[in-house]
């Protein structure tokens, strides 16, 4: 699989997991930008979920990958091994709680007796229950059905469920349908809930290759640019990448918070090695959650989550 | 009145690897009601091919098969057959086997019961009422197939070598049996065998068949089933006319 | 030849070996701790998993619980394929009309992923056990209607023959004669049938599920719950041998004739 | 009776008014617009998914190349089942102490649905085609298997015992008369194992694939790609017939006496 | 020397629904080397039981069977077999049937190309060669089944009723042949028969079995095939000495 060829210090290939998320992480792969500075074949794999990614990592066949934050959190926790290299994108607008109009939900204390779809283990599961805590709702009040999104919109078209804190396309296609949003998952991030999509290394890959994780975010980092600039480009590139039309790649993008190299090392997210982000915070509030819903056994202490973040990568990066 | 059975220029051929192979050619024969036919024949010369157009399962290649002045279509509850190879049904046991054909019509347990057991002695099986075909021997196989059609009481019987599988006993016995029913109920039977012996002391007329593809090349009347039913069969088969009968049956086969 | 008491142990010790070694060979890795313990936890971890589940619970229900809400869609979803598909598959077998007219639906959806129409299947009938049920319904049907049919091309003719010559109409042969004959093949449907409904399991209560055995595994899975998953596993394979030597045992009872016709 | 030609002529005309009648049912729920279109797409819009798919592709390739993957996959896994399965599935129904050996082993695993233990083959084999495969030869196996046992416990024990006193040794035993007598119930077993194969295939390329049909489907669900889910879908079900037919051709050729034994 | 072949006291039970079946019962015999024995008996006596024990196929639930005063452990190709229902393999054509045996033991194709076509003259099928079991009648099904075993050359020949399904002629022919192998290469024969004609032309000794359970009654040393091997056989059958010990077993059989 990935592992060296001793001579020359290079992998064979490195494997890299991406999601059918539009992010910044689609644009560098449909510029090519890792391949162009690697030198080493580059096999890209579409993964679905954080556990998905946990078990490419674990059995060494994905070096870099990414996933939703509970699914880190859940990786650390059980001591996945992998280190934290980038934040990809906060969920901003691109999940929220959305509700039938009929259905006499304003706010979230009204889900009480109502029936909610959420895929099981996303961002949005973790964000339906947060703000259901923040709101001092019961969860066990709330009819919670575990579902997928094509899943959710046939039973939203049904009318067999109220609601469904969802992502896009799906989230769209809802409020066309006689929706209309509850909470965006861009207030509970605010309230501390933060949530969002977060790319890690394999341990062993990171230890023999750093050069390699570093070009890699130096592609990152182009991306977010071309982003921030070229919003019209980024669009193209991920249209091309996920068969969509071009503004509907523009408008699902324009709800996502990209963050910079920058952006990244400041106080609220990674943070520098000598001062510490909130990221290592969220994360470990996140498994926390995740041990009060029996999905996870423990959760460990704040450092071993700090410890799994490297924004010395990013520094390195940013340097070049 | 019509003959009850009139076969003209009949031929059946099957497709093999090698081209068309005809089992039998232009047969001709008319069955009256309550005779007794036997259609004696050398191994392999398509005496069961030609019980399969008589019982409606196969269709003559060409020719015509009128049964009862009309033409035949398939097999129904009047001509019942005796299979070379006792096709029982493992399901049932003996008697079930026996009062399949009863049961179909719906006729009630009490008079089953009866019928069956009748019949299952009069094939001398009526020890093993509950045992499964494939506890049986051979012959009690073959037996208990017999039993099965005539419990049945078609029309017409169609018999292919049904005491093949029989010792000199039981099918003496059987042989007497059949005899019986035949004269009581004025029944028409149909017989494939081996035995030019029991083929003239049986039936009515004798068919001898000739070598593949079959065609019928002689038939021979005989008189003794009719006017000595009530006689001692070894008796019978050592009179002279018997003997000369037999004789040119066995003639015409070997020539 | 061994008297049938001798063999029976035989088997017994030979069957017991090949699972103890399956056994061993778990324990062992396990222990070496080559992969991390959510995915292949240690035997302690899951039994420990097992006595809690069972007792407290997982997610809002007991072991049994889940495995009873399981148990009621399988076993419904594949009663009614059979009352289906073994009446369908005779038909097929015995007339070529029918089967020219159904052939061609069923060969086209039995290839299909459970997981492909699944979304169809809830937009018709709902998040309920309606459509799980026939989901499962569908994945129970093809091994029984194709091996029905398979069943009813090997009937031997004579057997056919003989009921129409005793007068047996269309129907009475169907049930008195084919439907026997067939006996053997179908139960051999039905075994491949469970097997093939409990593994659709888990697509099924894919969608809003929140209780059952498949469930239970999967949402353990996104949580790497490797304890778990490896209990939840260890019970449906378990259940799943039961079931079959239910049918094992109503064959033996049905169909003692098998081999011997 | 009918000429053969005729009969071949009501055959298409029958097979034809089911799959038209499905098909028109389908023209016409969309028409009416009932649902919206990314749950039922009109034929039109599938038809112009799959002329879009076939000449400019999806997500980097084209229809035939997600085919020709997805096919490369299922033909090796079954293949390599059959290879197996098959001679297993002989000895298992002839000789009692290998059944009682691996009986409890298969009967374990064969309830399992594949994605409850996908994770563990991923682990093991990584993510490429190995694990896929894998978990294609493992879903077309028990069929195989089970299909074959059966058959050897109806072989006449009259054919065996022949074979004895004309001098056969186990193997020619084996080789020569229990293999060719159990020949109808094999091809049986492949027919289904096929399927289910082939609807295993969607679980297999869950994980980590960008090629493959069955991960076109799925994605083309994530993106409510209404067309192209149903073109994929139609694709896998004629494929799917064409793979049945190719086994059943094979049986015509190889089992001619089929029935007649 | 010893005996070839030498059982004693053997009995066979089968378990059915309604208890033990005993289906033969303390039988001794002894097959000396060359011996043609033929066994008669009322149907379901045990006659194929008995072939069974012999062939090696069921062993005797009491009693001791020696063949070359080893006990008996399985079947082998010495004890070549014809079984009452001809199991002939239908994926295999008639020439690869009869020649079944020969190339399991690697014979290469020329010699056993002649062997098979020499024995399928002998029952009179060299032209079926090509042809599928299913597409034969059941008495050329025979023939072929008696061709497999002739072809094969063992030591022993047991068959169970192998001329019933066979017309007259077809039979004596068969006879004829039988008897010829078995003068030409000293081979022993056990021969299950319903025809005491056949029993008494073809044999050394004849075994009359009771009914069920079926013990040996009688043992009749006959003459015929041993001293009149080249005889006209239509000759040997009138000859009173013959028709003496036709009565004779018949008449054990009838009491
Ligand atoms: N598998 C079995 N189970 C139970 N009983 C059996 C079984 N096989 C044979 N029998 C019984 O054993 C007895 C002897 O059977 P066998 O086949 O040896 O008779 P046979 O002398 O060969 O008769 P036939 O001349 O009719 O062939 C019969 O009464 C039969 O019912
Ligand atoms: N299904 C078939 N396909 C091809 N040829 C067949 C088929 N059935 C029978 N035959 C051929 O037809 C001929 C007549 O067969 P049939 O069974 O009628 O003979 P038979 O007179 O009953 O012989 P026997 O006395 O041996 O039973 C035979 O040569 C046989 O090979
Ligand atoms: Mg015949
Ligand atoms: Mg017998």
């Amino acid at each position: 699989k990935g592992e060296s060829d001793a001579t020359s210090g290079m992998p064979e290939k490195v494997v890299i997991g991406y999601q059918a998320i539009p992010n910044g992480q689609i644009i560098s792969k449909d510029y090519n930008w890792f391949e162009e500075a690697a030198g080493v074949p580059v096999e890209w794999v579409q993964i679905n979920s954080g556990s998905e990614l946990n078990t490419g990592l674990a059995s060494g066949s994905i070096d870099i990958g990414l996933s939703g934050s509970s699914g880190i959190a859940a990786g650390i926790a059980n001591r996945v091994p992998f280190e934290v290299i980038w934040i990809h994108d906060i969920i901003g607008d691109n999940e929220a709680l959305v509700v039938k109009n009929g259905s006499g939900i304003n706010s979230v204390k009204d889900l009480v007796g109502k029936k909610i779809a959420v895929p099981f283990g996303a961002t949005t599961h973790y964000h339906l229950l947060a703000a259901l805590e923040l709101e001092g709702v019961d969860p066990e009040s709330v009819r919670i059905f575990d579902m997928q999104p094509p899943d959710a919109l046939a039973a939203w078209h049904r009318g067999d469920v109220d609601g469904s804190f969802i992502w896009e396309p799906t989230l769209a296609k809802m409020l066309e349908a006689d929706g209309k949003v509850v909470i965006f998952s861009r207030k509970l991030a605010e309230a501390g809930y933060l949530t969002g999509d977060i790319t890690v290394a394999r341990k062993g890959f990171l230890e023999k290759y750093p050069d390699l994780v570093v070009k890699y975010l130096a592609g990152e980092m182009k991306a977010v640019e071309l982003y921030r600039n070229d919003p019209q480009a980024a669009a193209a590139a991920v249209s091309r990448q996920f068969d969509i039309p071009e503004e509907e790649a523009r408008r699902q993008m324009s709800s996502l918070v990209l963050l910079s190299g920058k952006d990244q090392l400041g106080p609220l997210y990674m943070g520098t090695p000598d001062k510490p982000g909130g990221l290592a915070g969220v994360l470990k509030a996140t498994a926390d959650f995740l041990v009060t819903q029996q999905t996870i056994i423990s959760a460990p202490e704040q450092d071993v989550f700090l410890a799994a973040l490297r924004p010395d990568l990013i520094q390195k990066a940013l340097e070049e | 009145m019509s003959s009850l059975l009139k076969l003209s220029g009949v031929s059946v051929d099957f497709q093999t690897k090698r081209g068309l192979l005809t089992a039998i050619s232009d047969i001709s024969l008319t069955v009256e009601p309550q005779e007794f036919i036997s259609i004696v024949g050398p191994s392999g010369c398509g005496k069961s091919t030609l019980l399969n157009v008589i019982g409606g399962f196969l269709s003559a290649g060409s020719g015509e098969v009128l049964y009862k002045g009309e033409p035949l279509t398939g097999p129904d509850r009047e001509r019942g057959v005796v299979f070379q190879r006792p096709a029982l049904y493992p399901w049932l046991n003996v008697e079930q086997n026996v009062g399949f054909g009863l049961k179909t019509r719906g006729m009630k347990k009490p008079e089953r019961k009866e019928i069956v057991s009748r019949n299952l002695e009069r094939v001398k099986l009526q020890d093993f009422g509950h045992m499964r075909p494939y506890e049986l021997s051979g012959g009690m196989q073959q037996r208990v197939a017999i039993a099965r059609i005539l419990a049945n009481d078609p029309e017409i019987l169609l018999m292919d070598e049904p005491f093949g599988a029989l010792d000199v006993l039981t099918r003496e016995h059987l042989q007497d049996e059949l005899l019986n029913i035949w004269g009581e109920t004025h029944k028409t039977v149909v017989l494939i065998t081996h035995s030019v012996e029991e083929a003239i002391y049986l039936s009515t007329s004798v068919y001898v068949m000739s070598q593949l593809p079959g065609r019928i090349i002689r038939r021979v009347d005989t008189p003794f089933s009719r006017e000595y039913a009530d006689r001692d069969s070894r008796e019978i088969k050592s009179l002279p006319e018997f003997v000369r009968l037999r004789e040119e049956v066995l003639g015409c086969i070997w020539s | 030849m061994k008297g049938p008491g001798k063999r029976r142990r035989t088997e017994l010790i030979l069957s017991a070996s090949s699972v103890l070694g399956i056994f061993l060979i778990w324990y062992i890795i396990a222990e070496m701790g080559i992969f991390p313990e959510y995915f292949i936890p240690r035997p302690q971890s899951v039994w420990r998993a097992f006595t809690e589940i069972a007792t407290t619970g997982y997610r809002g229900g007991t072991l049994l619980e889940h495995l009873g809400d399981s148990l009621f869609r399988v076993i419904t979803g594949f009663l009614l394929a059979c009352l289906v598909a073994v009446p369908l598959g005779l038909l097929m077998g015995s007339n070529w009309k029918v089967k020219a007219f159904f052939d061609p639906l069923i060969e086209f959806y039995r290839p299909l992923p459970p997981l492909a129409y699944y979304t169809i299947l809830v937009i018709w009938l709902g998040i309920g056990n309606e459509s799980k049920i026939t989901l499962l319904f569908l994945a129970a049907f093809p091994p029984l209607s194709i091996n029905t049919m398979s069943a009813v091309a090997t009937v031997p003719k004579e057997r056919i023959q003989t009921a129409q010559s005793l007068g047996a109409g269309k129907w009475r042969i169907f049930t008195g004669v084919i439907l026997p004959s067939c006996l053997p093949g179908i139960f051999t449907g039905m075994r491949v049938s469970i097997g093939f409904t409990y593994t659709t399991l888990v697509s099924s209560e894919i969608v809003a599920a929140t209780s059952g055995i498949g469930w239970m595994v999967l949402d353990a899975g996104k949580f790497l719950r490797g304890d778990v998953m490896f209990m939840g596993i260890l019970v449906m394979g378990i259940t799943g041998i039961l079931l079959d030597r239910i049918i094992r045992i109503a064959e033996m009872i049905l169909v003692p004739w098998k081999g011997k016709g």
